[in-house]
């Protein structure tokens, strides 16, 4: 039997379709991986990209065929947890290691012994930002605006109200609970409400998209109180959008490029500005560890089988990512330091950084 | 204190509204004159602040000069849509021109995504527009006063050239008997081209005062305005320009007033239009303004 | 004026002209009639540029109709009287005659004819700002006629102009034909009433499925025994 | 016995009576002629009685049951078939179709009899199936029965509509404007079918018509309406030299030069 | 004619056995890959007939179906999913009493799906139906989104946005197949009867329909829920093939996509409907070429990322464009017409030696 001197690694991701600027900044990362490791185990690495279309039923598609066509010895994907979870029970059933670089909903990898992810998830992020506003901004009164039908956004604020009550020991220490809905423009009616009970903090999950507009639209309305949100604010497009109004906001995500926490990182900084002439969002670095992670597991496993490569892979502790250090826990989740980041200048500029309590 | 938040919530919702009534004055038109849901018109839209961002960040052209600019590509563009997805289906089924209407519509959105990526830009608003004034404790964008001006202005326009134009009774006559029109002599493909760019032209306005209004432009931000404004045109009675701009308003007013004061079904805004949309119907068939069409039999 | 050559037009693969020729000439009327389905509004309609023939010529003062587009017949003065009459019913009375000066731009002379018009049809005048659709059966047929005279047209086809008016409706009708005819309009008429018709015609063609069987002066084919028995009925004619 | 008896009916639209205090009666077996200049109301007559419009006042009867305003299928069921002045066919179906889907009405079997194709189902189609074969053999347009209704000319749509309308089975027909388009000698004939068509199928027949040696020749009583008043009836000696019927309607005859 | 009538038979039973044998094949030894593709054709076919028996057969201008779908696959999926699964899935809010223990075998649930479906769609029906062309479109466009909007907001049930996780995947060829099979035969055998001459009638001429007897409500009525209940089993069959479903999944998009597979097959064409089904999916799968860079050997073409939803888009176009009347127009499959085709002649056909026909006639 012929070996193949190549290995393939499926990336699915959403490249067209609502989720597609998401997916393309991951690829972005995860090409650039590629170029920087292009070879292991002696054979050189191809990837091949399925685009999910930001769509279930094609995403489902879109894995068997990485499974059953392509036959990948592993899979990296997808930005948006539905879409993971979609391809879930086919990447199982195939037994074909799977890492997805952002996609922080638990269900993702719960019950998936071939799921991974080199990201933390909903609950620490949603729980690191109600630390933050209590203790660091002395916040009593918090109002939640929330992207009502994602996943990540309500995962986030449920977390972030639970922990926030337990802290101020108030149960309406949150005064505000405001919904909209992915794609709306306009929230100057849930925002004017917000505004009328004057909350010390606003919590704000959701994609930057809307997000950047809500941050603006509410600094029109008059509302000054510091906004803080989750990872998915840190690109380039949320500056662009936000501009001045949303100087100030803070929010926790994955990594910063200041505080290159290992030597991956400012390797990963470097030649990510060199490749694409921008600031790196936290996604790409992800697409890029979760590239990475699983190269160093088949160099351990030191053959292309996949069973062997998933075992190598969930015995991962304390691999240095590009963002951050990787222990991955018994789920398969990425247990890692949370950063802190506020935007200072029009610039995202490192604050802070969590870790995970035992 | 709470008329005050009254207030606020009154301009934020004619702010909605007329910008709703100006993008659904453009569907209307192209409605009344061809009968044909032109389901590209969101897309036609997005291309406009498409264009303008690269008058304006790439091209570095001033925006006094890109804005008129763009509302001239537009009309081309539309010009152009027209002529390759639906002129070739002049006498064909009603279905097939709406289902070649959905692919012109999924073609410029994938299209863009292949060209300009996915990833949401900033539209390049002039700061002369999107500054706040402050009326008492209510914020106002200037915006919100220029919105409507263009709103009536538009429409003041097309009732005129529609109704009193040589050119607008020969697009109301071909609205009724296409081959009756050109027996008349006149060139139908020529009206409904103009037709075209008119709606398209409206509909670069509207994206103008769009990317001003919420400044983030994305392959995709064509397809919510394009559905709650059609749902506008409908409610206002379809094909009916005065009817487009009331619907405008009842949905821009009543989506705020349900967000403002059911907090709890803000997750049910999007249906709220649907609901609006249905109830409406339900008691006058053909919108508000709409003109009865009991057939004579 | 107007030449018929050898015309055959299809209807997916069903032939509703074998082959016509026929000479319209100046100044006359011209009447074609024959029974349901034998082609004659085909012939009107593709002459307009409506239907396209699979072969044949159409010649307007010598010139090819068939390389015309529809919409420019109008500058060269052809009008078409559709079957069923097809006014436009939400343009008022006068919007209607307007837009059948569609090509011309003598405003003068536009308002001249719109006199002229309204001095054949005074009903019309009064119910000037009327939306059209709610006009009677025979206002409209008005309409459709007064419409093509406001193009000016040499050559005015109508098709079934009287079908479904009033008998009083109806006379009236063929009296204005006769009228406009004596004003110099070229005519050719498709008619049912078959007498009427051939009365006010200079001559007469009879069609029968896609080919013309007959044609001669009016008198002539009314005194025709065959004509007679296949088109006019016993009662009339005895 | 009276078939048909319309009582006091008005008619507006908007402002527009079309119809005012109308009284109709037709018999048992008889022909009635229903006549009146343009826009006179007689379609609007048939609309009222067919169930397509409900009158704004005024009583229709159809064998001594009231059927004012009821579902025009309904009042099919009951026993009234029409043509409509603007032919109305089901244009992209077959002819032998525009016929079959007349004898629906009658149909006993359900739903699931006619998906499961039960026998007793089978057994029904068939005979619609013989039924409007016969019907179109008497229209003599059994031989383009599998063509499309569109594709038949304009008097050949006229006579499927005839037949469409005797295949609900009908006790009253209502005939509007039959012998539009067909020139005298086809007119002619289409009064001796009709003529037939009531010996055959012993139907009462009501009919408007703007060609005069049809009404005249067939009916054996004629209504005129003008202006949505009626102005005169009568037999069709009477009405024909009606003053003020020849002034609103008939014009001065002026074939007696000929 | 008896014997044409023998041949088609035999060739109809022949072609079943052919498709029976090659399921019993490809669900054991062809690659999940393709398995899922076959299935999501035969889906695809059952919820584009069950569109067109609305939009084409009836004329009703309905732009509800994704609706429909939801409400079948979400119901199937909660009577199918084990309540051990459901406890994990809910961790947010959690499922109502007793839907959280409900676990029924799958053709039971999907049968609930698609009954639930038709109910919703009766009660749509009722109110909507008075409505007409674009107008009914963009009604029934709107009960759809509001009942995706309502699923996305009553958490204790659907899970919201969270979407529902962990269905096990029950549906497998046999399933799909034989549910495509069943829901052709009804619908060609309603067709074909007096009742689906009255639904014609009423997509023909209402008020003509009306005058000749046919009661227009229950009619389209009927239709609309007969073709409700069939996009809630395809729903259900999809969920469960699927294995997560959401609300963001059944927006409009999904209807336009079904809207595509009726058109380009042929308005009123069941057949055409299928065989358009599975021509879609699989162009639209096969198109992933474009996505990828084209190795020709001496040249590597670089793929652009994205192309295909362009081409695949221009493409759509481009057959409305030329084929309006789609691949079949009105007409059904038959052998006749299948020996007829220029398909036919081109390929099989030039191997059929002598004039078989003749024999035939
Ligand atoms: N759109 C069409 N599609 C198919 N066949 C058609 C079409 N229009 C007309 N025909 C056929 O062409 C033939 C001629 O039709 P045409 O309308 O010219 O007849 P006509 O002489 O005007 O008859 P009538 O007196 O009934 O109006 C008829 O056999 C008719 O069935
Ligand atoms: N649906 C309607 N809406 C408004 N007006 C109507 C309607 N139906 C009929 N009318 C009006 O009612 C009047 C009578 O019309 P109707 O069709 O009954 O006339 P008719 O006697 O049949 O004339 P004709 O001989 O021309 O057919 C007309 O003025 C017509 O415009
Ligand atoms: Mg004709
Ligand atoms: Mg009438």
């Amino acid at each position: 039997k012929k070996e193949s001197n190549v290995i393939k690694i499926g990336v699915f991701e959403p490249i067209t379709g609502a989720n597609a600027a998401g997916g393309q900044l991951e690829v972005e990362g995860i090409k650039l991986a590629n170029k920087l490791y292009p070879e292991v185990l002696g054979k050189k690495v191809e990837l091949v990209i399925a685009d999910n279309k930001s769509d279930k039923v094609e995403a489902a598609t879109a894995a068997a065929r990485l499974v059953e066509k392509d036959k990948v010895t592993a899979i990296i994907g997808s930005w948006g947890s539905s879409l993971s979870m979609a391809a879930g029970d086919i990447v199982k059933k195939g037994k074909v290691p799977t890492v997805g670089a952002s996609c922080t909903n638990p269900l993702v990898t719960a019950g998936n012994d071939y799921y991974f992810r080199v990201c933390f998830i909903d609950p620490f992020q949603g729980t690191v930002m109600a630390n933050y506003a209590y203790s660091k901004l002395n916040a009593k009164r918090a109002a939640i605006i929330q992207e009502v039908n994602n996943d990540y956004a309500v995962g986030l604020a449920k977390f972030f109200m639970d922990s926030f009550r337990a802290l101020t020991g108030a149960e309406d220490s949150i005064v505000a609970v405001a919904n909209y809905n992915t794609g709306d423009q306009d929230f100057s009616a849930q925002l004017t409400n917000i505004k009328a009970q004057n909350p010390d903090v606003i919590f704000a999950p959701g994609n930057f998209t809307e997000s950047a507009l809500i941050i603006s639209q509410a600094r029109k309305l008059g509302i000054n109180c510091p906004f803080i949100g989750g990872d998915t604010w840190e690109t380039q497009e949320f500056l662009d959008i936000g501009q001045e109004a949303v100087e100030g906001v803070v929010f926790s995500t994955f990594f910063a490029t200041e505080t290159p926490i290992t030597a991956e990182s400012a390797k990963f900084i470097e030649a990510y500005r060199k490749e694409y002439n921008k600031e790196p969002a936290a996604v790409a670095a992800l697409g890029y560890d979760a590239y990475i992670l699983i190269l160093d597991a088949l160099k351990r496993a030191n053959s292309t089988d996949r069973v062997k490569l998933r075992d190598e892979i969930a015995k991962t502790k304390n691999f240095a990512g590009a963002a951050g250090i990787i222990t991955l826990d018994a789920n398969g989740d990425a247990i890692k330091n949370a950063v802190i980041k506020v935007v200072k200048d029009g610039k995202f500029t490192y604050l802070d950084t969590i870790a995970p309590q035992q | 204190m709470a008329f005050d938040l009254f207030l606020q919530h009154l301009s934020n919702g004619i702010s909605l509204g007329s910008l709703y009534a100006l993008i659904a004055i453009g569907y209307t038109m192209v409605y009344g004159i061809l009968r044909l849901i032109n389901f590209a018109h969101g897309d036609i839209f997005m291309m406009a602040t498409y264009f303008a961002f690269f008058g304006i960040v790439t091209f570095h052209i001033p925006w006094y000069i890109t804005f008129p600019l763009v509302l001239v590509l537009t009309a081309a563009l539309g010009i152009g849509v027209e002529a390759t997805a639906y002129r070739p289906l002049r006498e064909a089924p009603k279905i097939s021109i709406l289902i070649s209407a959905i692919g012109a519509s999924f073609f410029l959105e994938n299209l863009t995504i292949v060209l300009f990526g996915g990833v949401p830009k900033p539209f390049p608003a002039p700061k002369l527009f999107t500054d706040v004034v402050q009326v008492g404790s209510v914020s106002i964008q200037k915006l919100t006063f220029y919105i409507p001006v263009v709103t009536v202005i538009s429409l003041l326009g097309l009732v005129y050239l529609i109704n009193k134009t040589k050119t607008g009774m020969a697009m109301r006559a071909v609205s009724m008997d296409q081959e009756t029109a050109r027996v008349m002599g006149i060139n139908i493909n020529h009206t409904i081209a103009f037709t075209f760019g008119l709606g398209s032209f409206l509909a670069a306005v509207g994206g103008i005062m769009w990317g001003m209004k919420f400044p983030q432009i994305q392959p995709l931000m064509g397809v919510i305005p394009g559905l709650k404004c059609f749902i506008a045109a409908v409610i206002g009675g379809i094909g009916n320009i005065g009817g487009a701009v009331i619907g405008g308003f009842i949905l821009g007013i009543g989506e705020i007033m349900l967000v403002a004061f059911l907090p709890n079904l803000t997750g049910y805004r999007d249906a709220f239009a649907f609901i609006l949309l249905i109830l409406i119907l339900l008691y006058k068939p053909t919108g508000i303004l709409g003109e009865k069409t009991a057939e004579k039999v | 004026m107007l030449k018929i050559e050898d015309l055959v037009v299809a209807y997916g693969g069903i032939e509703a002209l074998k082959g016509i020729s026929l000479h319209v000439e100046a100044g006359k009327i011209i009447t074609l009639v024959g029974a349901n389905g034998a082609g004659k509004s085909t012939t009107l309609r593709t002459v307009m540029g409506l239907v396209k023939p699979v072969s044949g010529r159409v010649l307007f003062q010598g010139r090819d109709l068939l390389a015309e587009k529809t919409h420019q017949l109008a500058k060269l003065h052809i009008t078409l009287v559709p079957e069923g009459r097809r006014i436009f019913p939400k343009l008022t009375v006068m919007e209607n005659l307007r837009i059948g000066a569609f090509c011309r731009q003598d405003e003068k002379e536009i308002q001249r004819d719109l006199e002229w018009v309204f001095s054949l049809f005074p009903i019309l005048k009064e119910r000037s700002w009327q939306l059209a659709g709610t006009l009677s059966g025979g206002e409209q047929q008005m309409l459709a006629v007064g419409r093509a005279l406001m193009s000016r047209p040499q050559l005015l086809m109508m098709d079934e102009p009287s079908l479904g008016l009033a008998p009083l409706l109806v006379k009236e009708i063929f009296r204005i034909i006769k009228e406009i005819n004596q004003q110099g309009v070229t005519i050719l008429l498709i008619e049912q009433n078959a007498n009427a018709a051939l009365q006010i015609a200079d001559r007469g063609y009879v069609m029968e499925t896609g080919r013309i069987v007959l044609s001669g002066t009016g008198r002539e084919l009314l005194a025709n025994p065959e004509v007679k028995a296949a088109y006019l009925g016993k009662k009339r004619s005895g | 016995m009276s078939m048909l008896k319309l009582e006091d009916v008005s008619m507006w639209f908007g402002g527009v009576a079309a119809l005012k205090n109308f009284n109709l009666e037709v018999s048992q077996g008889e022909i009635v002629g229903l006549i009146g200049p343009n826009g006179a109301g007689k379609t609007t007559v048939f609309n009222i009685i067919t169930g397509v419009y409900k009158p704004s006042r005024g009583k229709v009867y159809f064998l001594d049951r009231e059927i004012t305003g009821l579902r025009p299928d309904l009042i099919t069921k009951a026993g009234i078939a029409r043509t409509f002045q603007n032919i109305r066919l089901f244009k992209g179906l077959s002819v032998m179709e525009n016929v079959l889907i007349a004898h629906h009405l009658h149909l006993k079997a359900n739903y699931l009899e006619a998906i499961l194709k039960l026998p007793g189902y089978r057994r029904e189609e068939r005979r619609m199936r013989e039924e409007s074969l016969a019907l179109l053999e008497r229209v003599g347009l059994a031989d383009l029965r599998n063509e499309r209704a569109s594709a038949l000319s304009y008097g050949m749509q006229r006579r499927l509509e005839i037949a469409r309308a005797l295949a609900t089975n009908p006790k009253l027909l209502l005939l509007d404007e039959p012998a539009a388009g067909m020139n005298p000698k086809e007119a002619e004939d289409l009064t001796e079918f009709i003529k037939e068509l009531r010996t055959e199928f012993d139907l009462s027949i009501l009919l408007i018509e703007h060609h005069m040696d049809v009404v005249l020749n067939i009916s054996k009583r004629i209504y005129v309406l003008d202006y949505g008043v009626m102005i005169a009836s009568g037999r069709p000696e009477e009405v024909q030299n009606n003053q003020r019927v020849i002034e609103a309607y008939l014009g001065v005859n002026e074939d007696a030069e000929d | 004619m008896a014997t044409k009538k023998t041949r088609d038979r035999v060739l109809t039973i022949l072609s079943l056995l052919f498709l029976l044998v090659f399921i019993g094949f490809a669900e054991n030894h062809l690659d999940l890959y393709i398995v899922r593709i076959l299935n999501v054709c035969a889906i695809y076919a059952i919820l584009g007939m069950s569109m067109n028996l609305i939009n084409g057969f009836t004329g009703l201008f309905s732009l509800g179906h994704a609706g429909f779908m939801a409400v079948g696959a979400y119901t199937t999926a909660l009577l199918t999913i084990p309540p051990a699964v459901k406890e994990q899935i809910f961790y947010l809010v959690p499922l109502v009493e007793p839907l959280d223990r409900l676990n029924l075998p799958f053709p039971i649930a999907l049968f609930v799906g698609g009954l639930l479906a038709a109910l919703v769609g009766g009660l749509i029906a009722a109110p909507t139906l008075r409505l007409k062309g674009d107008y009914l479109a963009i009604a029934t466009l709107g009960f759809a989104e509001i009942i995706r909007v309502v699923f996305t907001n009553t958490q204790n049930i659907t899970n919201g946005a969270l979407g529902l996780k962990g269905i096990p995947a029950l549906t497998n060829l046999w399933w799909s197949f034989g549910t495509a099979a069943f829901t052709l035969v009804i619908l060609l055998s309603l067709i074909n009867s007096s009742y689906g001459r009255a639904l014609k009638a009423s997509r023909e001429d209402e008020i003509a329909a009306e005058s000749m007897g046919t009661h227009l409500a229950k009619h389209k009525t009927f239709a609309f829920v007969l073709g409700a209940f069939f996009a809630g089993i395809g729903g259900g069959l999809l969920g469960n093939l699927l294995g997560t479903i959401d609300p963001k999944m059944f927006s409009f998009t999904f209807t336009f996509n079904i809207l595509l597979i009726i058109v380009l097959g042929g308005m009123g064409s069941l057949t055409g409907s299928i065989i358009s089904a599975f021509i879609v999916t699989i162009a639209n799968e096969y198109l992933r070429i474009l996505d990828e860079s084209i190795n020709l050997g001496f040249i590597v073409i670089q793929g652009k990322v994205g192309m295909r939803a362009v081409v695949f888009s221009a493409l759509l176009m481009f057959v409305v464009l030329f084929y309006r009347h789609g691949l079949m127009g009105s007409n059904e499959f038959s052998w006749d017409r299948f020996f007829a085709s220029k398909l036919y002649r081109r390929t099989l056909g030039r191997f059929t030696p002598g004039q078989r026909k003749g024999g035939y006639a």
